[in-house]
């Protein structure tokens, strides 16, 4: 029996680790998703550091045809055989069907509608999907000082849809982000229209918990899957809004033992 | 003085960031899309008046605590801080090696990022009518790049991913490029790019310049060092013991090199 | 519908044009920078409608007489000009392929060339209050372009003068590439650009495709040949007979080189 | 005695064709004032097909350090050993520093100013350096379609200056043009600074009967060079405005003897 754990998974793998924890269930269930995408035909996937390299790399070998990832850094269609160090590793450029500039992935590829699912992250969520990873408190005088921007705001602008992988806290979890990085749904339903946005926005949250997904009409934010072993009363708790969740309310399936082995074969570095 | 320093996950020119250190400079404006170890020193070493950027972090590992210890606490003093995206700041170097006063973009609207500073707008597409995002074009004073080779001549070849350094040496003023190696004749190599000597104001011989970061074919990155910078730069007195003993005690690159060596700081 | 075949001074879709011609295609609008030898034929063959340039010569040799025939006599018909700059088109191209509406440029203004269609209009910098040049983006029904090898997969590899390819390639709704060789796996080639499989709508390998162009590594420019076009061109019976003898009897491209061959107007 | 000729030089060169042509002067002094230009410093050159090409492959093979060569084509800093047949010539590529896409060079290259001399021709040229390269006639029912703009427009724009190579004829030297493909100085003085154009203009026109310059004022184009042998009459007969003269009227040197064999070379596809 599967047991859902918030164990931080910064500890080293090894391929015989066979404790689940929270990061392995964000994982497996976002290699799912896009493995699914990929399946009922082309899936291009603009592909972060973190977690969603992992997710998409495990994806790439769960899947027939699999994702075409997709690297701000340039690469395109990198195929490597062991999962990168980071998006500037060698292996992403030499395992690719091309490499281009900066410039060009921005303007070419992501701006041009080319890429049907973006990865993203931050340090808030809001109800409406959008996106902090600039500061926490005020910008001038902010309490904490995040990474910034990066490739997201556009990323949220122009893919086809956004998944979000986040930790589910009433800390990232908000009413409303304290600076809005990237619009998701913006403040609500029409306002992506509105601001000229052409993709799709957050189509899909997945958290230590289970998934969310935006509910047609007002676009906020509901659970829609929990994972094995959560309870409501923890995604509530866990949650800085009033959480909502869907009348046919889902189980994700638990990890299975053979995305388990694989998942522990692609973080231990193993090639493929 | 605005001051440019380029590379995108790869060639990122640390050598020339640490003689901004040890050359004393200070009042800089600094420019960089992803300002990761070599900003967090120069921005602790008291060099930069003015921060711009898309992506502030120590990537794969955490924080940069410099920065962030600049902008929390203002330590060592105030810094100003001007905030893009990645595209946006594509863009905006696109523009300026363009020759054009602004670029457009389909971005920034909807987003808190617009009206914190003048340099994004908006545009309205004399043909659609859509609005969009209007970015001013980037011309830094000085851009400096790391690239794997030069020739004789001056001429730069720069492989593997190739980020944003074009942009940043055609829209600057003066252009400086550490390299490698410099050889006679630059062979051709399959997805490099070649900037001619007559756009480069000066080339300067600087063998493992980008480390801890790395040059394609040359050398590997030193990923020890990313993630031991997290506790050296999360002190104060650490980091300033750090830049003392390893950049100002060093004379040259080399020698910065040797002592890092020495302290078990490198491992390569 | 609106198709594009660009290839600029090499790797132009020659046989490309010479299937539209068999296929008896009627009423399009065609798009490209320099309308040379393969638009002289499809303008002569009465496929155009419309013809979309921004320089209409025969290189090297002077004037395009079908195209001539048709602007300053309407044979076979009446065609719409729509005419820009190399400039202008490359940066519409560059537009559409970025999903812009719109790109802006220093240059047009003071022109005649303003004003003759709806697609080059002004814009003001938002920054500097400076007046410039706005194109409407071009996104075209298809583009066609010819490159050298592609993989079974479908990856498009394109090396030497890569002229706007790539950008007509992705601004199309579907974009096709006739290629030289298919070849199990694409080795690296310095200077050559790699269009995936997935912005692909088809490839076909027609080897000389290209023919009186070039391509880089399979073949030489016919120079003799285009010198030649300009007495075939210059006559409409001429020009009839050729079409029919060359083009309209032969089933495919490769029929059609043995039949210019024959007639020795093929060297190589 | 070298006599001005207006011979069309068609034909068939070879080393031993000691015939000075209308061409070959108008060559010989673009080739010249090129060098000059690249003696004093850096010449990027933006080179056309025909006689600039030419021109600027002499000036290459006189001159030290040489011009620098960029062709619309992409190719930047060729050094071709024979005189390329076209643009598109694979000699170009081959041996330039660097090849980069057609948008590339008009906006990295061209428009940002790094281009010093454009050398352009055309169908008409009026006396305020304007050039018609599109009609002759009414543009919707012309008398002669010519090619059209190709580079010429944004080259007249940007270029650090304009040289213009036409030999000189009333029907070609026109009051104002038929069509304004490219702008010389406009309507005249201050006309380039409110349109915002940022490069020189029209500095210099090489004819085969000497060279015009832009009055300083007026920005008028007047003769300031004869080639040797030509009268100011047959200037003023083969000119469409009332053409003016410098007051310090000067000769052009004859084509000397070293000039024209190494032209002879150029033009003969002999390898350097």
């Amino acid at each position: 029996m599967q047991k859902c754990s918030r164990h931080c998974g910064k500890l080293e793998t090894s391929l015989s680790d066979t404790k689940v924890t929270a990061d392995d269930v964000m994982i497996v269930n976002a290699a799912r998703v896009l493995s699914q995408l990929a399946a009922a035909g082309r899936a291009t996937c603009f592909v972060g550091i973190g977690l969603p390299s992992t997710a998409a790399n495990l994806a790439r070998r769960l899947s027939s045809p699999p994702p075409i990832l997709i690297y701000e850094s340039g690469c395109i269609g990198s195929k490597p055989t062991r999962l990168p160090l980071s998006i500037g590793d060698g292996e992403l450029g030499d395992t690719a069907d091309a490499v281009v500039s900066v410039p060009e992935i921005f303007a070419y590829w992501l701006q041009a509608g080319r890429i049907d699912v973006g990865f993203l992250g931050g340090a808030q969520l809001d109800r409406l999907g959008n996106i902090n990873s600039t500061v926490i408190g005020n910008y001038d005088s902010p309490k904490t000082r995040l990474p910034g921007a990066g490739g997201a705001p556009e990323i949220a602008a122009s893919a086809g849809q956004v998944m979000v992988i986040m930790r589910q806290s009433k800390r990232a979890f908000v009413e409303k982000c304290d600076f809005r990085t990237s619009v998701g749904f913006g403040d609500g339903a029409g306002h992506r229209e509105k601001l000229g946005l052409r993709g799709g926005g957050t189509r899909l949250v997945i958290t230590d918990l289970g998934l969310l997904e935006p509910r047609a009409g007002s676009c906020e934010l509901v659970m829609t899957h929990l994972h094995p072993g959560v309870t409501r009363e923890q995604c509530v708790d866990s949650t800085g809004w009033q959480l909502q969740f869907a009348d046919d309310l889902k189980l994700t399936p638990a990890v299975s033992s053979d995305e388990l082995e694989e998942l522990r074969r692609v973080q231990s570095g193993a090639r493929r | 003085m605005t001051v440019a320093m380029e590379g995108f996950t790869h060639l990122i020119p640390h050598a020339a960031g640490h003689e901004i250190i040890r050359q004393g400079r200070k009042d800089l404006h600094v420019v960089r899309m992803t300002p990761d170890v070599v900003f967090d020193q120069l921005i602790g070493a008291g060099c930069v008046r003015k921060l711009t950027f898309s992506w502030g972090g120590n990537p794969g590992v955490g924080s940069l605590h410099r920065f962030r210890d600049a902008v929390e606490n203002d330590w060592p003093h105030k810094i100003e801080i001007e905030e893009h995206s990645h595209a946006g700041m594509a863009a905006r170097y696109v523009a300026g090696a363009s020759g054009l006063p602004f670029g457009i973009l389909r971005g920034y609207l909807g987003t808190d990022l617009v009206g914190r500073h003048a340099g994004i707008k908006t545009v309205d597409c004399p043909f659609t009518g859509e609005r969009l995002a209007a970015i001013q074009a980037l011309n830094p004073d000085v851009s400096v790049i790391h690239a794997q080779r030069a020739d004789r001549d001056g001429n730069v070849q720069i492989w593997g991913l190739i980020g944003v350094q074009k942009e940043a040496v055609l829209s600057a003023q003066v252009a400086i490029a550490t390299v490698e190696e410099i050889v006679d004749t630059l062979s051709p190599v399959p997805g490099a790019v070649v900037l001619p000597s007559w756009v480069m104001g000066a080339v300067a011989c600087v063998p493992r310049g980008a480390h801890p970061s790395f040059a394609m074919g040359y050398s590997e990155r030193d990923n020890a060092f990313y993630q031991g910078w997290d506790a050296v730069s999360a002190d104060r007195d650490k980091f300033r013991e750090w830049i003392q003993t390893h950049v100002l005690s060093s004379a040259d690159h080399a020698e910065m090199l040797a002592s890092l060596r020495e302290a078990g700081d490198i491992l390569v």
